[in-house]
């Protein structure tokens, strides 16, 4: 997947001009997991470059930035480091139209790797989505394949509001059958990992339904989605996986069009439970699906606790507890 | 575990003392100024704008004062014939209005027009002193105590007014409180309330303005308590890596709400003195010295312009009012503070500089404060027309789901739609 | 409630030679709220300070005493200011004791008034509880009484583990029957201002019911247990007000316990409605009550907008929205 | 709207440029470590400890060197007779261990017994002159390259590699990555794979120790990359604010991962003039000499413990090996910079000075060498004795709800049982 988001960055890069690169180490390195090797040496320094370890003043930057005019992309080397610069994000990109009576706007894109995976233990395998879609003015997005992340990064940047883009690096060197304990391998010959090396978008908000089923409607996103179709698979129920790729706006309209066919929802991500964006999926399906529910919504998340190092597959949640999860609210 | 370490740590040495910095003044006190150098005017020197940092770090210690006590222009930053008198002019005017409509401002609030007003008295020189000298195309990122820009780039009173009544003219729809004010087109980045987030956007702007090969700089402003912050240390980081083209000012105003300058670590060192840790020229300026202003202004904008990168101002000056209308400063600092400030009023010390050139008078000086009393009262009764938040005129609250994005979403429509069918 | 805030704090810096507290404006001056006013002249400035405007600064030092062995009290002058501090909030105040095996704890309090109600606009209104809730590791408190605030506050410092201490400052200066447009009057003289000068704890944990009722559970917190209330009253619904008063960890038994008695839930925060700690609570109640549910929950919430300045009351849930939400979900 | 401010900045300034600082060499180049200024050991006065910050900004632009290139101790800051052969050698010795221990772990990373190492190969230095300067009591907060500070305080190897290897005898139970230690019995706070964190938390560390009236002192330490995080300003104004008595060491080893030091601001100023800004004395030290380690710890540390507040230091030195075991440097500088590099290697330099005073030999350094990699090898044995990421025998996964609050939640409770129930 890092060879379809550099070929995003590429591709705009190419067509825009006020398009700018930067974070820690994506300069004349091309950034830890390789996704804008090359760019600096195409593009210059003054496109693409290095910047000082301090994520605070990389979203802060970047909002100048755009407020000049230019669409900068910003990367976060990790997720796990974004707190430094969530209030850049949430008191400032988020509301610089709003406060401004669209004045001044934040056309910004923030990158990020997110979920575990890679043994990166509590620092390097956070998923904090969740935080982001409870802040009014951002979208999140979170795609699960290489076509959809080099479209999404796409629409991502054209995008004139401020964009969080969290992309699964258990993706970037490989695809994913779901059992996070094998061993990863390359994308090349993979299906899912032919990508067009010319422009295209994908339109933010839409969700894609990556298995129709008719038994029980499963909600999910990056990583999950495999682990989804591996305990759909495992299991035998008939299960719709939907893809949501954009957390914010939501695609409802598709979320429940499934419900109402299924009656059945299980929710599957990564992040710790409680407050987590399985949270919001429940309370809306449940708001809009109510009289179609014919077993509680299940949610399958990371646990409660920090992502642990030794035991990262006891926290994953693989295709064994989704399985079970699907099983269980067929018998509710 | 510890290999045979020395055994504690001596203890000859005693207890280690926890240490508060305390003002020199507390409320019943005497105001006590002598913690202020203040030299004489025309005693700092001038370097060249291409001039090597860590030459100057002098100056960050020093105060850059170009009127005398007769209120003479002097020494090396004097500016000359290149500030004349009509500009001068045109500064006072600026400031004297902004004096004034702070004061009716303050006024509707204390009537209940408005929630909130925050004035800006004593400090009007360093922002109508951006206004005038800053090109049409720079950008400046204040505080909420900059009105002294838009008044002097000659923003509409009325436009303001209406904001500050939050009524159904008010051009940011009642969203933002009062005095946070967004005028892209007088230059005037959107006011945040957040302290200190303008001050890294400014070095993003300014970054961003030399990645376009663009000519335009721009200026950011903090108060001394919010140097504090993580944005001023990441625009110093930031600006001193690519050398943008942007001026990095601290309004030193002596106080943030209750808290002296030495709160924010002023007792140990100037606030010009941090951008010595970067290697960005500091200077220090008295603020109150409508002639310094400009020059340090004239200075740090030209050595942006020629690619010599950021500057960073510390302006001395007093904060003369409360902190804001919730503010109550006789709670901690003396009654009469102001009084003893030792860089006196910026309004009556240019005016006297204009006396002293022949060029002004008391007279016309009453003139002026009648004029600009007569102009704000005027705007204030067309504002008060369009309403305010007494008579509850107030913006339209669909528009509460505007300019959240771009486009609105579909749940943000079905959030206005619920709102529309509530009474 | 200021008064109880006050009363709290004096305790226990009367009790515990090793609480401390500091903030913004809270030593000389008493705060902006006036929550610490003479605790400085009680028990001199090494005990209670004023620190620098730095969130991250303010938190980061509570961190490193608490771990030296202090007990920890800070303030945030508003809960719209934390972010610059929820990196040291997020990272370390919430994983010490995890990532160090016990070596290190931080038993900080974090106080901090939230929501709206006093025409402070989208900078002195925000309630980022949600947020909080997310973080395993972080305790959130959000009283709604003078006598709460004090016993929750203490029980809070008590506690060995930090906790997010929310004060809804629109309670600070008086009662509140539900409707935010009418003026403030005191506390003095309402019943629930009266709260004992001594020492008293009320266990984190655990709700409270306000109201008992028969007809739909309301869950609320803060403010908007009065606004319940109100709309209960004026609606003549027999609804039964559950006050949370600790939002982590959630008193399930308590809302379980009364939702299979109601079968219909209601909802109702301030904060705005995406991946708000509604969603969390929907999520949890049709896990738990699925079978005893006879109409999907409902939630009431601030608008997904910043807060306004002039329209303070059209995006303030009210009764009117809240006694709306309490017939609607009767219908269903 | 601009009311008649000149029109477009003068365009005879011609366009902004945008400035990117660029290293000396890049792989292919020759290495050029031309921008240090490295001035004859002895050459830097040593100030009284209780010196005004003021009278030696000059330091924070000097290097203290106290070895000279034939091992000679020379100057003012020579510790003399204070540091005896004997603890020269216990330094040079836990030196030695560390840099056996770094091959070894980074050798068991290769080999897939665990998942990620860090090596301070030529920083040693550092980390054990903090362990052996500082008092029982005092307390560490260090970055993931101070390994050194437990070897020299002898915490037992055992343990460190168990949690390398992340096996059952894990103290923290797994739930770190390798590297991030905690061993407060050692003094050794809680490693945080956030960069920056534990700066602030030092400075409130002290601030705590100096509240309660006790003696200890707090050590922090940041990589020079770091330095440009909030936490690093954070730390700066609150231990000026409170002259709190800490030491803050920012380890300038020339690389952050990939990016040079100039990005971090290193270009335009020296990382100990930080301090300046804030009034803190500042200190640069040639980090590999291990006599000016000593000399400034102690110089730092009797400051703080006279109530003199906050000392930072820029320790000058070079990060010879890998960032970490995923990191691959000769993708981005030249691949033998490190032989270049004018400081020389801290544990050579160190058994030169044993040898120039007759306390040391080349054949006693050889069996220094073998004893350290069979110390390592031993217990390398025995630690994976009790597993590895390998042979999956980690810690018990029920220990992953436990010490998320100091008791047990129900919500926590039912999702350890949950997973109980899943085979
Ligand atoms: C991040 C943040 N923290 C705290 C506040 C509350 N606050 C508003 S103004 C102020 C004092 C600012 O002082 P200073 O920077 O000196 O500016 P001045 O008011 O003197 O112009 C404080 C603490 C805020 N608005 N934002
Ligand atoms: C907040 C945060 N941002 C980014 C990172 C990723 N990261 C880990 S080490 C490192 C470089 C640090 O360089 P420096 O401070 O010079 O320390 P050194 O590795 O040289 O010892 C980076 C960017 C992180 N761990 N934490
Ligand atoms: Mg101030
Ligand atoms: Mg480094």
């Amino acid at each position: 997947m890092n060879v379809a988001i550099r070929s995003a960055l590429d591709v705009m890069l190419g067509r825009d001009g006020q398009v700018v690169v930067f974070g820690e180490d994506v300069g004349y390195f091309g950034g830890v997991f390789r996704c804008t090797e090359g760019l600096q040496s195409k593009y210059g320094e003054t496109r693409v470059f290095d910047t000082p370890i301090a994520e605070g003043g990389i979203i802060g930057v970047a909002v100048g930035m755009g407020a000049y005019g230019l669409r900068p992309v910003a990367e976060i080397q990790f997720a796990d480091y974004v707190y430094p610069g969530l209030d850049q994000l949430i008191s400032e990109a988020a509301r610089l139209r709003y406060r401004s009576g669209a004045d001044f706007t934040a056309p910004l894109t923030v990158r990020m790797p997110a979920g575990g995976g890679i043994h990166g233990g509590q620092t390097h395998s956070q998923s904090p989505e969740a935080l982001f879609t409870h802040v009014c003015g951002l979208k999140t997005v979170l795609p699960s394949t290489p076509y959809d992340a080099k479209g999404l990064l796409i629409a991502s940047i054209e995008d004139d509001d401020p964009v969080v883009f969290l992309e699964p690096k258990r993706l970037y060197n490989g695809p994913f059958d779901g059992h996070p304990e094998r061993p990863i391998v390359p994308w090349t010959d993979h299906p899912l990992g032919d990508v067009p090396e010319d422009y295209y978008s994908i339109p933010l908000g839409v969700a894609a339904v990556r298995r129709p089923g008719s038994d029980v409607t499963v909600l999910a996103y990056g990583t999950m989605v495999y682990v989804a179709e591996a305990a759909a698979a495992e299991t035998g129920v008939d299960a719709e996986i939907i893809d949501l790729r954009t957390l914010l706006p939501l695609d409802t309209d598709t979320i429940v069009q499934s419900v109402e066919k299924t009656g059945r929802c299980v929710i599957v991500h990564e992040a710790t439970r409680t407050s987590g964006f399985g949270a919001e999926l429940a309370a809306t399906v449940q708001e809009l699906c109510f009289f179609h529910l014919e077993s509680p919504i299940q949610r399958v998340t990371g646990w409660d606790t920090p992502y642990p190092h030794a035991q990262e597959w006891d926290y994953f949640p693989g295709p064994g507890r989704v399985g079970a999860a699907l099983r269980s609210v067929m018998e509710d | 575990m510890d290999a045979g370490n020395d055994p504690d740590p001596p203890t000859h040495h005693g207890p280690l003392r926890f240490q508060v910095p305390e003002p020199s003044a507390r409320p019943g006190d005497e105001p006590d100024f002598s913690y202020l150098d203040v030299p004489p005017a025309g005693d700092t020197r001038r370097p060249e704008v291409s001039v090597d940092p860590h030459q100057i770090r002098d100056l960050a210690d020093a105060m850059i004062r170009v009127l005398d006590d007769d209120g003479n222009a002097v020494g090396p930053w004097a500016p000359g014939a290149e500030l004349s008198a009509d500009a001068m002019r045109r500064a006072l005017r600026a400031m004297v209005i902004t004096r004034a409509y702070d004061d009716r401002m303050f006024q509707s609030q204390r009537q209940g027009k408005t929630s909130f007003y925050m004035r800006s008295t004593g400090e009007e020189a360093i922002a109508v002193g951006h206004a005038l000298e800053l090109g049409p195309r720079d950008m400046f990122f204040p505080t909420y105590r900059q009105q002294g820009w838009l008044i002097a780039r000659e923003w509409p009173l009325v436009d303001m007014m209406c904001q500050i009544f939050s009524n159904e003219r008010d051009r940011l729809h009642g969203r933002q409180m009062p005095v946070m004010y967004s005028a892209k087109e007088a230059g005037f980045f959107t006011i945040s309330g957040n302290l200190g987030t303008q001050f890294i956007q400014a070095v993003g702007w300014a970054m961003a303005s030399a990645i376009a090969g663009d000519t335009c700089l721009a200026a950011g402003v903090v108060g001394e308590g919010t140097t504090a912050e993580a944005d001023f240390h990441h625009a110093l980081t930031f600006a001193a890596t690519y050398q943008a083209p942007v001026i990095l000012n601290v309004v030193n105003n002596q106080w943030a709400i209750s808290s002296f300058q030495g709160i924010a670590g002023g007792a140990s060192s100037t606030f010009a003195a941090r951008a010595i840790g970067h290697g960005i020229p500091a200077l220090r300026i008295d603020g109150n010295d409508y002639l310094a202003v400009v020059a340090g202004i004239r200075w740090a904008a030209e050595r942006a312009r020629r690619n010599h990168g950021p500057t960073l101002i510390e302006w001395v000056t007093y904060r003369a009012a409360a902190h804001s209308s919730s503010d109550d400063p006789s709670k901690y600092r003396p009654q009469d503070e102001w009084k003893a400030w030792p860089l006196g009023d910026p309004v009556e010390r240019l005016a006297t500089h204009l006396g002293q050139i022949g060029e002004w008078s008391p007279v016309r000086q009453n003139e002026l404060d009648e004029e600009a009393k007569a102009i704000v009262r005027a705007a204030a009764k067309e504002a008060e027309g369009y309403g305010t938040l007494l008579d509850g005129h107030v913006a339209d609250r669909r528009s509460l789901f505007e300019d959240v994005f771009k486009e609105m979403p579909a749940h943000l429509r079905r959030q206005r739609d619920e709102l529309e069918r509530l009474t």
